[in-house]
Formats: C-alpha cells, structure tokens, sequence
C-alpha cells in the first residue's frame, strides 16, 4: 500500500509541475505578443553571428564591435522609425554550434536580418537554415568562393571578396613586379589555410618560371614552427607565402629571426593584416613583410577616419580587426534595407540582393550570385611597425630594400 | 648534416618542454596513482601569472631598477611557480581529496573538468584572455653562436630542465620528505604502516609539482613567445604521453619519453614530404603502439600481475 | 482482494504520474529560460535526494519497475505530443532532436563506460564514422540515406573493433590514454583527408524521403503546419525507443551481466567462461553501431557535417551525460543526455562563460553525485514464490 | 577413471620455477593439494584454469589436451574454480553472481539477446531455477536475499555463493582454493558438511582442494598431494603422506 503521505506529496508535486508550466507557456506566449505588437513600431532584432569565443574569437568580436557600431550609429540617427536590436550569437567556428544558433535565430520571428560568419564551414552550415526561413544573410568574413552560388541568391549575399579575388593580386606583384619566383607554401588545416594554398598554387602556374617548392601544414593553435622553417631554410627558397591568420603568422616570422632567416621575404593575404602581427612578431622581425587586403586602406577611404574614431569613441577593447569594416558596412547595408522596405523577411531579401550602398569601403552592390563587385585591393607591407600602402612606402621609392634583395 | 643536426636541436628544445610536464604528471601518478589531467592547464596558468606580473603589474621593470635582470627573472619565475604551487594544493583540496578510494575514472574526468574551467577562467579574466598574448622575454634572445643556431634562450632552457631534475633527484634521494615521498609512491600502504605521514606527503608532492609545472609554463611560453588561454590541452596531452611513454609513475623517463614525442614530431615534419600535418598523428601513434606493446614504457621493468 | 487490487491501481497511477512528472519537467527545462530550468532541475535533484533519504523512491521505483509499460505509453504519448506542445517552435524541436540523437550515442557509449568500466574517449569517433559514412555515400555515389543508416552503422561497428582492440590489452589509464589518443588521430585524419572534405566538411547532404515526401519540408497534419524538424524529431524519438529496448534487453540478457562481471573482475568473469576478447569487443562494436545510427541521421538532418562536430572535446561532453544520467541505467543515460542538451543550448546565452559553467556543473556533479541522477538498479527478474517448496518464476523480463 | 592428467607441468616466473615438473592425476575422487606457503598450489590451480600459460608440459582433460588454452575455454570444458581470496562480484546481486555461474552453458547470443526470443527467455527462466536450487542447498536464506548485492552477505555465505556458483554450472572438475580461509571453527565445520554434499549429491564431481587445515584435509579428502617448492614430493592417502619424512621437513624445517 502506498502511504498517504507519499500520495499527497505526488500530487502536490504535479500540481507544481503543472503551475509552471502555465507560467512558462503563458510567459513566453505574452512575450511573444507584446514583442510581435513591438515590432511595427519599436524595435528590430537583426542577428549577428560570428566566432565569439574560441581560436578564432579575434575575428568575431572585432567584427561583432563593428557590426555593433554600426546598428547603434543608425539608431542614434533618428532617420528610422524603429530601433535596431543586435542579437549576437556565437558560432563559436563550429557547424554543429553555427547551426544551432542559426535556427535560433530564425526561430524568433523578429529577428529580420542576419550577418555572419568568418568560418566558411560554419556558413555552409547554416546557409541551408537562414534559406529555409528566408532570412536574409549577409556574409561579413568568410571567404569561400562557393558560399554564394546562383541556388543561394538572393538570400545569402557577401560583402568580402573570395579567396580568389585575394590571391590574385598579390601574386601577380611579387612575382611579377618583385620578380620572386621559387616559394614556400606554410598554410594552416583549416578552410582558409587549405584554400589559399589552392589559390595561390594556382596562381603560381600561370607565371612561367615560378614554382612551389614545398607545402606544410600547420594546426592553428601550433606555436612551434622550427622544423618547418629549418627545412625551409635548407631548400632555398625566394620567398615564404602564409596562408593563414595572425597569431601563426606572427610566431612563424619571428622564429625566421630566430633561425636565421631575417632576410627571407614573407608574404600574406589578409589574414595577417592586422596590428596584432606587428606587435607579437616584434617590430623589427615584421619589418618587410608584406600582404595585400582586399578594399582600400583604411586611411585613404572616404570614412575611414571616421570610422577610426567612431569605433575608439565607442570604447571597445578589442581591436576590428581585419574584418572589421566588412562587417559595419554589412551592418550599414542591412540598415539601408531597412530603411527602404521595412521590417520584412522578403521585402529584405530583395532589396538586400539589389541595394547598392556607398559606405565604409565604397560602392557595395552584389552580382547575379550576391558576391560583392567591389574587389579593389591594396598591397601593405610592414614599415617601421605599421601596415603601409605600399605606393606611399620607402620600399616602393627606393629608399628600402625588401629582405632577400640582390 | 647541418639540417639534421639543426632540426635534432629543435627536437631537443620541444622534448624539454614536453618531459617538464611529463614529470608533473609522473609524480603526482606515482603518489597519488590518479592522472592529474589538467596539469597542462596548470603549467598554462603560471605562463599567464607571470605575462601578468609583468606586463600589467610591472614587476619586472619594478625589479630591475634594484637588481640585475637575471635575479629579478628569477625572482618573478618564483613567484609565479609558487603561486601554481598553490593553485595545485587548492585543486587537491577541491577536487582530488572528495575521489580518494573512489573509481579512477573520477580524479580523472574532475581534472578534466578542473583544466576546461581553468582555461575558461583565464580566457574570461584575463584582459583580453581569449587572445593570444606575447610573452615577456625574460630570457636572453641573442645568438651563441652561429654554428646550428643555439641561442642563449634555448640554452637556458635547457640548463634549467637539468638543474631542475637534478635538484629534483636530491630533494627526491637526500632529504626526509623526499625519501617519504619515494616510499609512498613505491607501497603506500607499507609507509603509512612505518609512520610516515601520508597526507604530509601527498601535499607536498602537489606543491612541489605544482611548482615543477609552473617552471614548466614559464619555460614552454618563453620558447614559444607567445601564450594561449587554450595552449595547456594539447601541450598537458603531450607531457601526458611523455610520461605514459617514459612509464607513468617514472620521473626520469618522462624526460626520455617527452624527447622520443619530440623527435618523432619534428622528424616527421622536417623529413616526410607532406608530414607536417601528420606530425602529431605519428606522435599519438607511437603513443598508441607503446601503450599496447610496451605499457611499463621505456625504461620501467615489466611486472608480473598477481591473481 | 479488493485491498490488493486497489494497491495495484494506486501503484499503476504512481508510475503514470511520475512518468508524466519526468516529461513535463523535460519539457519546462526546455521552454523556460536558464533560471527557470536550473530551478526546476534543482527542484528535481531535490526531490530525488528526498525520496532517497526517505525510503519513497524505492517505491517509486517498485512502481515503475511493476508497471513500466504504464509508465511508457504515457511518455511516448508526451513525445508524440511534443510537437504540438512547443506549438511548431523549430528551435526547440531542433534542441530535442540534438537530444534525441545524443542519447542514441550515449546509449551506446554505456555499454563501455557504464556496463563494461572501460572508458572509452572516443564516442565522437564512433559518431563521426556513422556521419562521414552516410554522407559520403549519399553525396558522393548517390546512395540512399536510408541505406546510408545502415552502411554507417557497419563501419562505426567495424571501427568499433579496431578501438575495442587496445581494451583486450590495457586498463584503466592506459586505456583512456589510448582512446584519447585515437580520438585525436580521427580528427586530425579527417582534416588530413580531402576526399572527406577535409577542414571544409561535407556540405550538401540530401535528407530523408520516404514515399517522395521530404523530411526537409514542414510536416502538415490536421491542418497545421509544422516545421520540418518535427519530421525528423518523429525519426531519432522512433531510433530512439529502438536503441533504448536494445539496450536495456542486453543489459537484462547474459550479454551485459557478462559486461558488469568483466567490470567487476576480470579473472573471475573469464574463469566463469566469459571470452574477454569477444565479450568486451562486442561492446565496443554495438556501442559504436548505435553511435553510428546517429551520425547517420545527424548528418542528414544538419545537412553539414565537419571535424569540429567529432572531437575530443565532443567525447567529453557525451561521457558526461552518460555520468550525469546515471551509469548503466538505460532511463538514466537518456535523462542525461536530454537534460545535458537542454542545458547546454540554455547557456547558448552566456557564451563566454557557458563552457566554465559545464565544468563547475560537471564537477559539481562528480563530488556532490557520483551515482548520476539515476542510480544504477539492481537487475531484478519476476520471481513468484508460491510457496516454500518450489520456486516458479514465470516471466523473465528485467527491471530497471 | 581418469579426469585430469598433468604431464611435467612448468612455469617460469623470470628465474623462479614456481611449479616444476608436476605429473598429477586425478579420477572421481577429492584430492587435497597441501605444502607450505609458496610451494606453487595456487599457480597449480591458475595452470589449470587456464590464467597462466605453462612454460612446458602438458594439462589433459578428459583425454583432451588444453595446454595453453584460455580461462574462459576451459570453463566451457568442465573446470570451475573458486578462488582464495573469495572473489565474487561485489556489487552484483547474489542471484547475478549466480547466474554468472551458468554463463558458459548458456547460448543466448548478443542478437538473440536484442531480439529475445521464445528460446532466451526459456533459457534464463531454467537458469534461475536451477540457481535457486543450488542455493537452496547450501543455505536458503539466501534465496530470499537473492537481489541483495553482496556487499552485504556475510563472510561464510559469500564462500558458499563463491562455490554454488562454480558447481551450478555442472562442471566436471571443482578446483577449490582454501574455501574455510577466515571462517572460524564452527563455519569450517559447515563448509566441510557443505562440500561433503557436493560429492554426495554427484558423484561425477570431482575436486581438488587447497588447504592449511590438516584436519579438514583428514576428513574429505580421498588422496593428497604435497607440493614444495615447485615440485611434487609425495601424494597418497594423507595418514600416509603425514608420516613421510620428505613432507614433514617441507612443514617444519622449511
């Protein structure tokens, strides 16, 4: 026989269970509707997703800084007849966590807009969410050429070039202009390291002469690169191409000085562009060292400055980053959509995929697959600790030489 | 010849940082017979103590006004090697001491937990945690020679992994607590019989590890240059196979053992065409194969088990 | 009689309430925001200890264990319900199918970690294989996904073996060392490998259809919409049960008292004629069979899959829900593993503090209870004593 | 009727012969294996049980020949054992560690057991029936208590679960190594009854039994063996083997 007392108990028990789950369900529905009535003339979520913690954290915070900037500029315009919430999620450079936030977004019914993403495989886990849910989604950093397709227009749209679009260039410049030919590939696993490595092999076959001597791989998050290098160094090569982000870059040209190996040419894409290279790899170790950035430098674009001291007014901690001003002017785009059709899903998609916007790095509009056609690039290199435009550099006049000079 | 001799310098360096944390995990196995898994993390936690007295303290440049560089880095090493020294004891007390007599698995998966939360800590209070940081240089960085290229540092690193199992061996062979220790990692039982406080012993040897992984971060973050909030996963999971492979409970084959990782690692990077990303594959490999046809490691003797 | 009788009907409507009590403080974990939920499981690690220190959960239990099939049909009517319940919010059904598939792999993993004592830290290999497999074989040669279970299943089992092999050799550490390491080597090969898709993944993995009906399209019933997790959350809750009544057969079959003996002792389990080799390699291989179900369906349901998803740090996570729910308890390690899920997506929230705060909650759950929420429970089998010369036992079904 | 035969039976342990050269034979009788401490009893026992493998010479069971083979075969062949330090598992249940006994005669495969048919079920129900009545016959209290784990049965019923599980199984040959070690003499003199009726019940048991009380060895044994360092000294009836002078230098003199 069951005791009394433990009958009473049960059901005081689900009589609990039961209260909160009324209290639940109707505090989440009444929030639901108060919210939905909101929208029409209150506030708009729009959804930032990015790497916020973990290896790649770097990128997404100064991203998401920027991005932030540029939703609180527009608020405090006045020109909208809504304010703009910034719902920030971390993918945390994970598919699995990607997509799970990602339906996380599209599951509140507010959220109009998304942006995100400096992984590409993260983006090719959640671009089959954002399309289903017909959110809008402008890609601020992850640069796979395969992310926008024609199956993907006009939801997914991209305001940073490709990989492609970067290695071109650069090395049309230093093989052509500096004359380099024989070259060392040291690239990290991930997407990013695997495709620059692709790309820029490709690149060096167009040019008869060049050639790709050796191609490792390294772990981002590897701190230890001399046995690399002192191979590298054995081989005799004209130069080292870095297919891969700051920190690795940093640590790998100041194991160069290390081993020897100052007066070896480094070169990198946009990646390595960020004053966190100059900082670890030591000022005189990164001195020469060169890579190209999609867009214009910073100091020559119309708001750059602006742009500068906004974000320092703004009190963030974290830097912006290489990747910064793509994601404020994705910002700057999803605001301008805004402002021309309203808190839609649809309407969004459209007007996103056919905006043309003049922002932090000129004319933004998107071709028939929602890639960015502006793709005009600058070649930097490292002069006494500052990423120079080349053009206005002492090495362009003359003045210095580049490391392995004849 | 030069390359080889270059990449076996380089081999050596790395096998130094590994066998320190090898000898972390050693000491605590052979006394305690539990894995302490978030000694990596630990190791980590002093690089970051001192990049922290340094740079945002200022203690160094506080130290240097009154004493030479050398003796001030000393100082400041210390200081950050007692403070893990602590750190370990505290661990103990939170979440090794509730396992004793308990399933192994438990000790094993709480110093998981204890290294994830660890890492977590720093990357959340430290200044900008998440981010790498550039480690002070506190070693002299210039060239030896020019002959396969030693440089002061490495030579320091070296030195001091010596000196610091030398001393090891004396406090361990010479002095009272030492010889304690010795006898309770050797039958606990016995020496708990024979009057040798066991709980005397089992602090100090957390201390003392505590203080051996914290000289450990100090020289893995100068050699690297650099510290990450999330380095002491993999680099525990390196010393913890140096000293699986030198034979877990041996002191000094953690040193035998983080220089056969280290070899392995570099020698497939530098001389397999395409190795470099297969580097640790190799390593874990042979980690693997040792385990299953060699478990009492290199230089332990093979034990008969009783039925 | 009558008296009888009506205990047994008092204890019938126990069993039902506690199992409807259990579904609906699931279901309040999973809607209510982060405080609300850690309330609620507070309120119901409370209640457990309370019945623990009381005696009344072994009346519980008694209950559950005498009317188990009571107890079932009301949660797989909740389940069935669930969609509804979470009125079509995609979200939350797509944190319930993560669950759903987590528990499957957990599941298996007990078989190692809980049955057998071998740790094993390389569940999220045994999950990758099934994964990789059935993408693989969907998107590269066009093979049906539903084949793709299958095939997923057989080289998760396969590689199974192959990690099974160290545990014929070593124990304890060793073991753990070598799963590590081996969980290590998986994910470092499959970022090697880039026929695999190395870093990048395999993007582009089709769904299930059955019938020419879509799993990716919303599921319309009753004239309600709803969205196309529901269809996949009705698979894994199917997949589910199966792996769950596979799994508490063995455990009540000689097969997992041959696991608990090789745990126990494995001289005495082998003096008993248990074959160490075959018995302990058949845990590895059923373990990564289920292991590999899931990664079948994980992989059809993302659409995306990528190293990041089969790491060490994902191993970690599944051998904490199997301490959580409770080793060697069928309806312990899915409770784990669902509330592990739902916890984990609440801290979603707190992304900078979210992975602290799973290591202080594991911690906490290591020295404050070790046994997991639910106990493991001693196999019992329907024995009637009619009387002091013979002893009839009639059916023999396990408990639990 | 020959049961057991072992021809110049060795183990190497490094340098130490712990069993050296042993010839024994054994047909439908209990026979004592005495010596003092460390003469290689209990290695002989783990040889032919099967956990270690012999450095050379030959074990024979029923005119087959299972050198070398492992615990778990020779389990299935016929040979049970119990052991010194009473192992059961501890926190399995009394009726667990019972059917654990039955493991080897049972067949239910690991599918059979997923798919549980008719069959599996009938084989299981048979199990426990037979594990009650074993029990029953050493002591039937501890039928009531058979889902208690064994943690919390004393001493003298865990030696005789230790043994009902290796009978249960119907073996043809009992190894029993020392099963009065730590009981007093009142449970000794229970334990003597207890595996008394073992052989009383069936006669096709036969049993070798390791023990340090000489007087247990008088009254059940029906021959023994004297082993010393290694190596067979003496064997016969004990009243004999007592009186040898070989036997009582092993004992006294060392």
């Amino acid at each position: 026989m069951l005791k009394r007392r433990t009958i009473k108990f049960l059901v005081v028990f689900m009589l609990l269970a039961l209260a909160f789950t009324l209290i639940a369900g109707c505090g989440s529905g009444s929030k639901g509707k108060e919210e939905s009535k909101a929208t029409d003339s209150k506030t708009v979520k729009v959804a930032f997703l990015g790497p916020l913690t973990g290896p790649n954290a770097m990128q997404g915070v100064g991203a998401r800084n920027a991005f932030k900037l540029a939703i609180d500029q527009a608020n405090a315009s006045g020109k909208l007849p809504f304010k703009i919430e910034v719902v920030d999620l971390d993918d945390a450079s994970n598919p699995g966590t990607g997509a799970s936030v990602a339906q996380k977004a599209v599951a509140d019914q507010d959220v109009v807009a998304a942006s995100g993403h400096w992984n590409s495989p993260v983006a090719e886990a959640t671009i089959p969410i954002f399309k289903s849910a017909g959110v809008p989604l402008v890609i601020w950093g992850a640069i796979r050429p395969t992310l926008t397709s024609k199956e993907n227009y006009p939801y997914i749209t991209r305001v940073c070039p490709t990989q492609q679009q970067e290695n071109l260039p650069l090395a049309n410049f230093v093989i052509n202009e500096l004359g380099r030919k024989k070259w060392a590939i040291i690239s990290d696993t991930t997407t990013y390291g695997k495709s620059n490595t692709e790309a820029w092999k490709n690149e060096v076959k167009k040019y008869p002469g060049a050639e790709v001597v050796s191609i490792d791989e390294i772990q981002v998050g590897q701190n230890d690169f001399r046995p690399i290098l002192s191979k590298i160094k054995a081989a005799n090569v004209d130069g080292i191409y870095f297919g891969g982000v700051v920190m690795e870059a940093a640590l790998v040209r100041r194991q160069m000085v290390e081993l020897g190996m100052k007066d070896m040419l480094m070169v990198g894409i946009s990646g390595i562009v960020d004053d966190k290279f100059i900082e670890t790899a030591g000022k005189e170790a990164a001195e020469g060292i060169i890579a190209t950035k999609p867009g214009k430098s910073i100091s020559k674009l119309e708001g750059g400055k602006a742009f500068e001291e906004a974000y320092q007014k703004a009190g963030f901690k974290e830097p912006y980053g290489a990747y910064g001003p793509y994601a404020y002017d994705a910002a700057n785009i999803i605001v301008e959509a805004l402002k021309q059709v309203g808190p839609d899903r649809n309407k969004l998609v459209d007007a996103i995929a056919k905006i043309s916007y003049n922002g932090l790095l000129g004319v933004t509009s998107f071709n028939e697959v929602g890639q960015t056609t502006n793709v005009a690039s600058t070649i930097y290199v490292v002069e006494d600790g500052k990423w120079v435009d080349w053009d206005s550099s002492k090495y362009k006049s003359g003045e210095r030489k580049l490391p392995g000079s004849k | 010849m030069s390359l080889v001799l270059s990449q076996a310098i380089n081999a050596i360096m790395l096998g130094c940082t590994y066998s320190l944390v090898g000898i972390g995990f050693s000491l605590f196995f052979g006394v305690m017979d539990i894995v302490v898994f978030c000694a990596g993390d630990v190791a980590i936690f002093a690089a970051f103590s001192i990049t922290a007295l340094v740079s945002i303290v200022g203690l160094y440049a506080a130290l240097n006004l009154a004493l030479p560089p050398f003796l001030s880095t000393v100082l400041i090493v210390i200081a950050g090697a007692s403070l893990t020294g602590v750190l370990m004891l505290a661990l103990y007390r939170l979440v090794i001491k509730p396992f004793e007599n308990k399933s192994a698995l438990m000790p094993l998966l709480s110093t998981i937990a204890s290294g994830v939360a660890l890492r977590e800590l720093i990357g959340i209070f430290y200044p900008q945690g998440r981010n790498p940081q550039t480690f002070p240089q506190l070693l002299p960085g210039g060239a030896l020679s020019d002959f396969a290229m030693i440089s002061w540092r490495n030579l320091i690193i070296i030195v001091a992994t010596l000196l610091l199992v030398a001393l090891l061996y004396l406090f361990v062979n010479k002095t009272k607590i030492g010889l304690s220790i010795q006898a309770v990692s050797q039958n606990r039982e016995a020496a708990i019989m024979v009057g040798i406080n066991w709980q005397q012993v089992v602090l100090i040897t957390f201390l003392l590890g505590g203080f051996i992984l914290g000289i450990g971060g100090f020289l893995v973050a100068s050699y690297y240059d650099v510290v990450r909030f999330d380095m002491g996963s993999m680099y525990g999971l390196k010393g913890f196979c140096a000293a699986v492979v030198g034979g877990l409970g041996n002191v000094y084959g953690a040193i035998v053992g983080g220089l056969l990782i280290a070899f392995i690692e570099v020698f497939v990077s530098a001389f397999v065409p395409g190795g470099t990303a297969y580097a640790s594959v190799a390593a874990f490999l042979m980690v693997v194969l040792f385990i299953l046809f060699k478990p009492e490691g290199v230089i332990g003797e093979k034990t008969i088990e009783k039925v | 009689m009558i008296n009888k009788a009506g205990a047994q009907l008092s204890r019938s409507l126990m069993a039902i309430a506690v199992s409807l009590g259990i579904c609906l403080i699931l279901y309040i974990a999973l809607v209510s925001p982060l405080p609300i939920t850690l309330l609620v499981l507070a309120i119901f690690l409370g209640l457990i200890v309370m019945g623990e220190r009381s005696g009344g959960i072994e009346k519980i239990y008694a209950a559950m264990e005498e009317h188990k099939g009571e107890a079932l049909v009301v949660a797989g009517i909740f389940a069935l319900l669930l969609p509804l319940l979470v009125s079509g919010n995609n979200y939350l059904l797509h944190v319930v199918v993560m669950g759903g598939i987590y528990s499957i792999i957990a599941l298996g993993l007990n078989f190692q970690l809980g049955s057998t004592g071998m740790v094993n830290f390389a569940p999220a290999a045994f999950y990758g294989t099934g994964a990789y497999t059935s993408a693989v074989l969907a998107v590269k040669f066009g093979i049906s996904p539903w084949v793709g279970i299958l095939c997923g299943l057989f080289m998760a089992a396969l590689l199974g073996i192959v990690f099974g092999f160290p545990a014929l050799k070593t124990r304890g550490y060793y073991l753990s060392l070598v799963t590590i390491a081996l969980q290590v080597i998986f994910t470092l090969m499959i970022i090697n490998t880039d026929w695999l898709g190395g870093p990048n993944g395999i993007p582009g993995i089709p769904g299930y259809e059955i019938f020419g009906f879509s799993f990716r399209r919303p599921l319309e019933i009753l004239g309600m919409r709803l969205p196309y997790q529901t269809n996949y959350f009705y698979l894994v809750f199917l997949l589910l049960s199966l792996a769950a009544l596979a799994a508490s057969r063995l455990y009540n079959s000689r097969i997992g008292l041959a696991w608990n003996a090789i745990e126990q002792d494995e001289i005495v389990a082998a003096t008993q004629g248990i074959n160490l080799t075959k018995i302990k390699l058949l845990a590895f291989s059923i373990g990564a069979a289920f292991a590999g179900v899931a990664g079948a369906l994980y992989a059809h349901y993302t659409s995306f899959i990528g190293n990041e998803d089969f790491d060490f740090n994902k191993s970690l996570v599944l051998i904490c829900m199997v301490l959580l729910g409770g080793m060697d308890n069928v309806a312990g390690v899915i409770l784990g593993s669902l509330l592990l899920t739902i916890i984990d997506e609440k801290l979603r929230d707190f992304a900078d503090y979210r992975m602290l705060m799973y290591a202080l909650i594991l911690i906490i759950i290591l020295i404050a209870r070790p046994q997991g929420l639910l106990p493991k429970r001693n196999r019992k089998y329907q024995i009637k004593q009619d009387n002091n010369e013979g002893y009839n036992v009639t059916v023999t079904a396990g408990g639990k | 009727m020959e049961v057991l035969r072992t021809e110049a039976l060795t183990i190497n342990f490094g340098g130490l012969k712990a069993v050296d050269g042993v010839d024994f034979i054994i047909g439908d009788e209990i026979v004592g294996l005495i010596g003092p401490n460390g003469s290689g009893k209990t290695t002989f026992l783990n040889l032919v049980s099967g956990i270690y493998k012999p450095t050379s010479g030959k074990i024979i069971f029923q005119q087959e020949d299972i050198t070398g083979a492992g615990p778990d075969a020779i389990r299935s062949k016929g040979i049970a054992r119990t052991f010194q330090t009473n192992r059961l598992c501890l926190h399995l249940t009394v009726l667990d560690n019972m059917l654990l006994g039955l493991y080897s005669q049972q067949k239910t495969a690991w599918w059979q057991a997923i798919f549980r048919p008719a069959y599996s079920r009938a084989e299981i129900k048979a199990g426990i029936e037979k594990c009650f009545h074993i029990l029953a016959h050493f002591n039937e209290e501890l039928i009531k208590r058979c889902y208690d784990p064994v943690t919390t049965i004393p001493l003298i019923d865990r030696r005789r679960i230790e043994i009902a599980r290796a009978i249960v199984g119907e073996p043809r040959l009992l190894l029993l190594d020392e099963p009065t070690a730590g009981l007093n003499a009142e449970e000794t003199m229970q334990m003597i009854r207890d595996i008394g009726k073992i052989r009383e019940d069936n006669r096709k048991i036969s049993i070798i039994i390791i023990e340090h009380d000489m007087a247990v060895i008088a009254r059940i044994t029906d021959r023994v063996v004297v082993l010393n360092a290694g190596k067979k000294i003496a064997e016969g009836l004990f009243s004999e083997v007592s009186k040898d002078e070989q036997v009582r230098t092993a004992y006294l003199g060392g």
